[in-house]
């Protein structure tokens, strides 16, 4: 895990690794006593990518993720102190995974724990959106015949 | 500064930028009053490969306003828009 | 896993266990090679419960988990097929411990994989609510004096 | 039906509803005519703690309104409101 980072506070975490992610893992590390319930987006490799340009769908024959590491770790921190000031949550859990993925792999696990369901749900839906907006990480999707690095939607 | 002060500048590139620019990382030594725009175009004169892209350029760890000034030591990071997830 | 049930289409599956579950494989085996994102939903037992009458908080020792099995499974499929009739999703996996848990394990995994994102959250939020109004499976929570079948809310 | 008429039903107690009735199955022989109210009233007459409890009822797996007629034969579930998740 040469790309790995941890900075913990509470039971937060924010972290970069070039290892298998274990959604159990990370679902558990967040879970405080008086919670009962955690809320996981888990995004992985796919196999199949429509290309926004054309709508051809293309078969991907594996993924390298990129990051700028020290910024990409305090971002996602970002998103967690946001998230628990808009929503009423214990604690959050973000792992993402850097270098190469085959496909089927997990690239990114987001873990809330909250004591009601409701805002769990809520948070989560909005880390994943704004990690995609504002984490510096970047994919490539290796094909048989090339590759590209994807481009954000914003 | 005064006309004579120089900066001491440290480019990152990733992902396509990386690509564009042949590089991960440059050392850049310029004169002082320089915004985040201009050194933009001037890297992209530099790189005529970056004009493709759409650049998003952050500052010591924290995006950055087009019209920011950069300091001497400032970490400059060069990239796209972001596709993590 | 005396207890366990499995009846399977498609990649959807609701089962019943007596062993552990374990949260990644059950958001594993609910993706097709068109998605890129489950939503996972897990419950566990919790330690410290608030007495809904008193508003005092007790501390459990363990739960007990009892089902009317063929109806539950019944129960989940329905909610399955309601819920791929309602939502823009892909497959849908729930799986329900039952019998002795210690606190901290998982009792329940919910996994809705998708195309994209929203309506998975959206299906998520809406089967684990009804799972909690609809599917017969009863909670006993056991204190160092005592023991209580919780009663659901509807 | 004709007044001869007889059913024999089995009745399936869980978790509250077994711990009322000190069973968790029994065997019932009864007239004919029978609702899915009727049956949780002559019940709650025959185990008294179960009139604590507000009782929902399955016929054959499937949740019954009260006023449904039962039928020779039929798996009836007796039990509290479910407390699963």
């Amino acid at each position: 895990m040469a790309f790995a980072q941890t900075t913990e506070h509470s039971l937060d975490f924010a972290e970069l690794t070039t290892g298998p992610i274990d959604i159990t893992s990370v679902a558990r590390r967040v879970v405080p006593p008086t919670c009962g319930a955690t809320v996981t987006l888990d995004g992985y490799a796919r196999g199949l990518t429509k290309d926004k340009a054309t709508g051809e769908i293309r078969k991907t024959d594996h993924l390298v993720y990129e990051a700028y590491e020290p910024m990409a770790v305090k971002e996602m921190y970002k998103l967690i102190e946001q998230a628990k000031q808009q929503f009423e949550i214990a604690n959050i859990g973000i792992v993402h995974r850097l270098g190469k993925l085959e496909i089927g792999e997990t690239s990114v696990v987001i873990s809330v724990a909250a004591p009601h369901r409701k805002p769990a749900f809520a948070a989560c839906e909005w880390i994943i959106r704004e990690l995609k907006r504002t984490v510096p990480i970047w994919k490539k999707e290796v094909y048989a015949d090339g590759e590209v690095w994807v481009e954000g939607a914003e | 500064m005064g006309l004579l002060s120089v900066m001491n500048l440290k480019i990152l590139f990733f992902g396509a930028t990386a690509d564009a620019a042949g590089s991960r990382e440059i050392e850049l030594q310029t004169g002082g009053n320089l915004t985040v725009e201009r050194l933009a175009r001037d890297l992209t004169r530099e790189y005529p490969a970056l004009s493709k892209l759409k650049l998003l350029i952050a500052v010591n760890e924290e995006y950055a306003e087009a019209e920011s000034d950069l300091s001497d030591g400032d970490k400059i990071a060069v990239f796209t828009a972001v596709s993590g997830g």
